[in-house]
């Protein structure tokens, strides 16, 4: 123990575990049926870490059982640093999300580039070289100066970490309701291309192998951040927080290449990697350990410090940035050594595997913590949380379906292309370096990311959706429309859709109306994954997304990759050539619940929301692709929000052309959010061709036109507006909003 | 011709780099480290895009101690071609290859996308396959490339014609002069923000950079006096 | 008129990436006995006098923009100028 | 020992934009007396004796690398510490 530190007795008689978010019943069983013993301050500590939501996943255990997560395409699922998916020719995508929603709302620029940072980390740990990064981004109503700076500072901080890094952020979503008004969601998403042969695994075996560290200094910074992710947000709590961390992707450059040219050159003296993430040092060499059954002895003294007097409680739960510790076989630590320096980086010594399944850290001399491995990895307890239907669930469905008369549909459609949550996001991403590593064929701004794979013909197609408010209204339907809508996203763009990686963000679980929502749209999640063939192969779990009791949406923020097999299968959603025929694949409904046009029209989104069929999504999804990969497909859009006549505007922007459009519906139709739909533009030539794959699913509904306008007849009404104003209206609104 | 790629800590486009000229361009080459400390056997230099050094304190100021730069200088004295994109400018204006300095665009902001370039200069090394005043399309990536020089400065560029290109309709980051792209007196040494080496295939959206790595390859034995 | 200095500086504890990389490059240079060096901003500020005290204005300001008090602190001098 | 400050701002004829964003919020802050904001980077360092003269080596240190002496100038205070 170290001077001026509570003794055991004051742990337990003055409850400090409980600052740290540990229940009486969870020091109990720690005391009583795990360690016999009073734990002391730095065992506390760690366990109050490792049993925390972030770390052990307490709470939401249950709700994770219900995902697929196998399949012939999976190398990999849930566990490790990231999860891996094979493409065939030796070749795996290696993907992981992960949310950074707490860090980003104290000190946005440093909260977001350190969530950049970190998930980053998680996929060259798996002996990936990272390609890609993308970028899921919630936030309150543009409407007042501080979302504003949150908007501004997040984004720079994505921009600022990925860019110096040299990874390109190809894609991500931005929308904006005033439920994320104190609480921001930040999360991200990075992909990696791996050989088959050069995956790693986070573990720590063979008795006497060493433990090292490398990469930056430890210091105190977000001490018991895990914890505070598991904790809501009160007013006037800002101030006092431990230590923001600094992200720096200059050092993480520097780690992860010499970490890549450890994990390629060296594999014979490697036995595990694995990155220092939330609750740092104690996580990741506990985690290793556990995993492989063997137990630890860590050095404390060799940690290497950016501060002096650190007690081993902070530097055990520092999440000091850019660190990685890695267990090489005895005997060639200098070998690791030499590699690292000669990227300027650290590499040391701290300790090593032992055969007991204990884990044991040492301080000047004394022993300071021994506890069972598993007890901290494993043994944290599993909570099954009571749940209920909030009201408003019933409030909902007994409400008659929202179905406004539009009268003025050029109008409508301009004040949709001005809504934030539909205008162009190109002011965000054109500050993201989208084209380094030149492997990105579709940049921004189209239905989902392509980047080839370098020495094939193939290439991977990536996308991040949710939409948090078909949750609000429904989380089981939702759920399973944001995992439809990203298959949507890879499908339009000329891609089979592989796995899914997830960010479930959510309200506290303690209310048992927010754990309802986890756990209804976890079923829908599932239901759609199965469906599509998409298992879940990693992701991240953020709850206690509050801001003084009033929770988000349920935003389930799903990030999907597919594989297109052919460069020529590429396709995205703007008309090419005039004279293309416009085809609209699915039913309209009424779908208004829950859409933009009712949140634009009444302020508020309500009602019940319309059922969704996740075979009809199937299979309209089956025959695009078919068509696309028949090489008769020009251009390809998903519907999403704004329904048929944004999707139309947003098809015409890039090539400035015009379109010509009759539909046997009433204008409203036009901005229904109906689900499983498409709009393809197809070549004169190849009308019949695609037509006969195509069935009755396909309608056709105009064309690609001369004259830079779009025109747009319905059973009750027609309308023109130039390409020209509507693509003025959706670029300027958020840079508007922005001054 | 072989074609040294100079890797500084924090450089991320010496990849890129490398991939175009040796397998869009067909030409030789390889990376050499920061710490090395010779340019023996080869024939040109390239200064990738990138954040050497983190970019911290000024883009390129940290990395113009490197061992290596004291031999791209004389390399570059001894009359023969370097090249330097993005920070590679930001690095070789630092070390004082080329008058002038990079600041900060004038949105504050890091902008990537494609711009349109017009070559102004068609008579140097570096741009004698584009037609004089062609206008090509060539990606920016960058936070920290408004250029500028004092009025002096300027005007001796205008008269020995080293401003090589300009960009053409939009300025992205507020350049004096629209310069995007200068060449140094004796014309072996071209800098540009612009990413040439990311514009040398359809798929990736242009190719009108693979016109700049020819027009070395074409020189190269001319320039050298 | 009052003449305004405000400095701000990473608190001691966050770390100060740049200020790493030029005591680096600072070495590489030769200049061992250059031992630490830490970044910060710093801006010169020209204000007109008002009703409410100077002090008062500027600290607004830092707290508010100048500065993030969860990672960084500030502090400033003011002369008078015309 | 000394601590030594270095103050490196933009020539007065380079125009300073992030100064004049910082001034842009500043005013929509509602303080209109803030009539002009210039923003520069200040160093805090810790300096060792040596041989050579203090101002010789943060003059050195300042003109090859903390400034860019094209568009940027530079001052300094030197003070004893231990
Ligand atoms: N934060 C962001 N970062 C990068 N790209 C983004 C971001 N937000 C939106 N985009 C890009 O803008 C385009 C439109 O996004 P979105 O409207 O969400 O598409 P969709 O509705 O098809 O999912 C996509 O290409 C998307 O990748
Ligand atoms: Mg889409």
């Amino acid at each position: 123990m170290t001077a001026n530190e509570p003794t055991p007795k004051e742990v337990k008689e003055q409850r400090l575990y409980a600052n740290w978010g540990l229940t009486d019943e969870e020091y109990a069983l720690i005391e009583k049926k795990i360690l016999k013993r009073m734990p002391n301050y730095t065992e506390t500590g760690l366990f109050a870490v490792m049993w925390s939501e972030h770390c052990s996943y307490k709470n939401s255990k249950p709700v994770l059982r219900k995902f697929p997560t196998s399949g012939p395409q999976v190398l990999q699922g849930p566990g490790e640093g990231a999860g891996i998916v094979d493409i065939g020719d030796g070749q795996a995508v290696v993907f992981k999300a992960e949310s950074h929603n707490h860090p980003s709302a104290v000190e946005p620029y440093e909260g977001a580039a350190t969530g950049v940072g970190g998930i980053i980390r998680d996929i060259f740990s798996m002996g990936a070289r990272p390609i890609a990064i993308l970028d899921s981004l919630r936030f309150g109503e543009l409407d007042n100066e501080h979302t504003k700076y949150l908007l501004e500072e997040i984004v720079a901080g994505i921009s600022g970490y990925g860019n110096c890094i040299g990874i390109p952020t190809v894609g991500g979503e931005v929308s904006f309701d005033s439920c994320y008004e104190g609480n921001p969601l930040v999360n991200a998403m990075c992909v990696g291309l791996i050989d088959h042969k050069d995956v790693q695994k986070g573990q720590a075996k063979g008795v006497g192998n060493l433990i090292m560290y490398v990469g930056a200094k430890t210091g105190r910074d977000g001490i018991h951040g895990a914890t505070f992710a598991s904790e809501e947000f009160t007013e006037g709590e800002e101030q006092q927080r431990s230590a923001v961390q600094v992200g720096d992707p200059f050092m993480e450059k520097l780690l992860l290449e010499a970490c890549l040219e450890l994990i390629l050159e060296h594999q014979d003296i490697l036995v595990g990697i694995q990155d220092m993430g939330a609750a740092g040092l104690v996580s990741s060499s506990a985690e290793m350990a556990s995993k492989a059954g063997s137990g630890l002895i860590l050095n404390l003294d060799e940690v290497p410090q950016r501060e002096t007097n650190m007690t081993p409680y902070e530097m055990m739960l520092s999440e000091s940035q850019e660190r990685m510790l890695i267990c090489v076989k005895k005997g060639h630590e200098a070998e690791v050594v030499e590699l690292f320096k000669k990227y300027d980086l650290d590499a040391v010594n701290i300790g090593s595997v032992t055969e007991d399944a204990s884990y044991r850290l040492y301080h000047h001399g004394k022993e300071v913590a021994n506890l069972p491995v598993d007890a901290l990895a494993e043994d944290a307890p599993v909570y099954n949380k009571p749940y209920t239907e909030p009201e408003r669930i019933k409030e909902f469905a007994a409400m008659e379906n929202f179905e406004p008369e539009i009268t003025d549909g050029k109008e409508t459609l301009l004040g949709l292309l001005r809504q934030p949550s539909i205008a162009s996001k190109k002011s965000i991403y054109e500050t993201y370096d989208a084209q380094v590593l030149t492997n990105t064929v579709v940049l921004p701004g189209s239905d989902a990311a392509v980047l080839r794979v370098r020495g094939t013909k193939k290439a991977l197609a990536m996308t991040t959706d949710c939409n948090g408010r078909y949750l609000y209204l429904d989380p089981e339907v939702g759920g399973a429309i944001a995992v439809a809508e990203a298959a949507r996203n890879i499908v339009a763009s000329g891609g089979k859709p592989l796995a899914i990686t997830d960010c479930l963000n959510y309200g506290s679980p303690d209310k048992p109306e927010v754990f309802w929502e986890l756990w209804t749209s976890a079923d829908g999640i599932a239901a759609a994954c199965k469906e599509l063939d998409t298992p879940v192969i990693s992701g991240n779990v953020s709850l206690y997304n509050e801001t003084d009791g009033k929770a988000i949406y349920p935003t389930p923020m799903i990030g999907m990759v597919g594989l297109i097999n052919d460069l020529e299968h590429i396709t995205t959603q703007d008309f090419k050539n005039i004279g293309d025929l416009i085809y609209l694949v699915g039913n309209t409904k009424a779908d208004f619940n829950g859409s933009e046009l009712q949140k634009m029209l009444l302020g508020k989104i309500e009602g019940k929301l319309m059922a969704f069929d996740l075979q009809a999504e199937k299979q309209n999804q089956a025959l695009v692709l078919q068509a696309i990969q028949a090489g008769l497909v020009a251009s390809a859009h998903d519907l999403s929000e704004g329904g048929l006549g944004v999707a139309l505007a947003e098809a015409a922007f890039k090539n400035d052309l015009g379109v010509v459009v009759r539909v046997d519906f009433a204008t409203s139709y036009l901005f229904s959010e109906t689900q499983s739909r498409f709009i393809l533009s197809v070549a004169p030539e190849n009308q019949e061709e695609f037509e006969k794959i195509m069935g009755n699913s396909a309608e056709l509904i105009g064309a690609v036109e001369f004259g830079g306008k779009i025109e747009i007849a319905t059973a009750d009404s027609a309308f023109k507006v130039t390409v020209k104003e509507a693509k003025q209206v959706w670029e300027e609104a958020i840079p508007c909003l922005m001054k | 011709m072989k074609f040294a790629v100079i890797v500084f800590p924090g450089s991320n486009c010496d990849r890129d780099m490398l991939w175009a000229v040796s397998e869009i361009l067909g030409e030789e080459a390889s990376y050499v480290r920061h710490d090395e400390t010779s340019l023996a056997g080869f024939d040109g230099v390239l200064l990738p895009g990138g954040f050497s050094y983190g970019d911290y304190l000024r883009c390129g100021a940290i990395s113009r101690f490197s061992n290596i730069m004291s031999e791209v200088i004389r390399f570059a004295e001894e009359g023969r071609p370097v090249f330097g994109t993005c920070n590679g400018f930001q690095v070789l204006t630092e070390a004082g290859l080329l008058p002038g300095a990079l600041k900060r665009n004038d949105s504050l902001h890091f902008v990537c996308k494609t711009i349109q370039l017009k070559v102004v200069n068609n008579e140097t090394a570096f741009t004698s396959e584009y037609r004089q005043n062609e206008i090509i399309r060539v990606p920016i990536a960058h936070g920290e490339g408004s250029y500028y020089c004092d009025e002096a400065t300027l005007s001796k560029l205008k008269e020995n014609h080293q401003i090589v290109f300009t960009y053409e309709g939009e300025n992205p980051n507020g350049s004096i002069a629209n310069i995007a792209g200068i060449v140094n007196e004796k014309g072996n040494v071209l800098v540009m923000m612009p990413h040439p080496e990311r514009a040398v295939e359809e798929l990736l959206g242009s190719a009108d950079g693979l016109r700049f790595f020819q027009s070395m390859v074409k020189n190269y034995g001319k320039v050298t006096n | 008129m009052y003449f305004v200095k405000v400095y701000v500086m990473y608190k001691e504890s966050v770390l100060d990436p740049q200020g790493q990389a030029v005591l680096g490059a600072v070495h590489r240079m030769g200049h061992e006995e250059i031992q630490d060096i830490r970044i910060g901003k710093y801006f010169e500020m020209k204000v007109a006098k008002s009703e409410r005290p100077i002090e008062a204005v500027i600290e607004e300001v830092c707290d508010k923009l100048l500065a993030n008090v969860n990672m960084e602190s500030y502090r400033y001098e003011i002369s008078e100028a015309e």
